[in-house]
């Protein structure tokens, strides 16, 4: 699965897209966030605040309860500062 | 009709071109969102979009189609640059058309709220003491929230 | 500022103007009124605005004080037309320039409810038919009430 | 005092304006309405519904109850249609 970051969540993580293999039980999005929070303890640390983090899965808004099953490229980003 | 994009444009002469030829059109209504010189008090050098390619079209698209069911419209249009721009450069342009006034007015609002919750743009600021990520603000959240 | 006028003007080219060369703005919000080519089924074939000399440009500046007063504006802008016209042909144009999205936005939207029922201003249709003057509507009141 | 009509006023009363020397006893728009009412019983007619006429005095828009008194210019007109 294809991880993208964007904003300062890239500083957070260090790279702006990685493709992971990602073990069956991580079903959710929270499930993802939980297991990338193990690999990038920066990216950790901004999820535990309450909706700093948001997430798309296939370029869609997505809440944290939201399946991953058949997704090929999941988002995480700050809240949108567009217009 | 969606632009996204990474060259300027003046909002004047798209609105000239917007509803240019139709006599059916009774309203247009717009909003320009420009690049301001200072925030919070602090000197804006430049402002750096970052946007999300291909959700960013998705979205918009998936709004004005909201719009557009929501109230009568005759067209609309959405121009959105990402890159680097000046103060005093168009980020946005948001117009609209309809037969009636409210229609227009309240469409363009609504389409402006949703962009700034929905649209996945973040703004980086460049000022003399660095580059700072704009923080969004809890009042778009309930701008959006009241349609 | 306030402009009263027979000419035409281009409603683009209005806006391209106004807040050129200001890099404290952060938003532009603006209002066109166009002839319409019909008229609840009827067809327009041109459109005579009537006015009240020296009233008119009085009324809109009163107006344009009360939506300053209001909301804190860098700067606003009415072009109001009297006189015959065609389908098409923009009757009125209101523009708000403010630091803020909701300020533009709002105080355009007053500015055309308060115009809509205190400019002195009618509006009389030549159609197949022969010349009718435009009644006013309720939903004009309750509109500019609102406020 | 000049009183000046608008719009398919002028069709009521056959003139775009007229200058007038009011009895003393004119006192307000609406004593006026009644005075204009008998010179132009057309003017009376569209007074007489609620609403339908609107009035300035020198150039400011006043209510029924609004006096005359240094008034040099009144107007009467339908609801305005502009924008």
């Amino acid at each position: 699965m294809r991880i993208r970051y964007f904003a300062w969540l890239k500083q957070r993580t260090g790279c702006v897209e990685e493709e992971l293999d990602l073990p069956a039980e991580i079903e959710t999005v929270a499930d993802l966030v939980t297991y990338l929070g193990e690999r990038h303890p920066r990216f950790a640390e901004a999820a535990s605040g309450r909706g700093v983090v948001r997430c798309a899965v296939d370029q869609t808004h997505a809440e944290p309860t939201a399946r991953l099953a058949g997704a090929r490229e999941v988002a995480f980003f700050p809240p949108v500062t567009g217009g | 009709m969606i632009r996204v994009q990474a060259e300027a444009f003046d909002p004047g002469r798209e609105l000239s071109r917007f509803a240019a030829g139709r006599s059916d059109i009774g309203a247009v209504a717009s909003f320009t969102g420009l690049v301001r010189d200072s925030h919070r008090g602090e000197r804006i050098l430049a402002m750096t979009l970052e946007h999300y390619p291909g959700m960013t079209e998705r979205e918009l698209e998936r709004i004005e189609a909201e719009a557009r069911q929501r109230w009568p419209l005759d067209d609309s249009l959405v121009i959105h640059r990402y890159g680097r721009m000046l103060p005093g450069e168009p980020i946005v342009l948001v117009a609209t058309a309809s037969a009636h006034r409210a229609a227009a007015l309240d469409a363009c609002a609504f389409l402006m709220d949703w962009l700034k919750t929905k649209a996945p743009f973040w703004k980086c600021e460049e000022t003399p003491s660095g580059e700072h990520w704009v923080e969004a603000r809890e009042s778009d959240d309930r701008a959006a929230a009241r349609w």
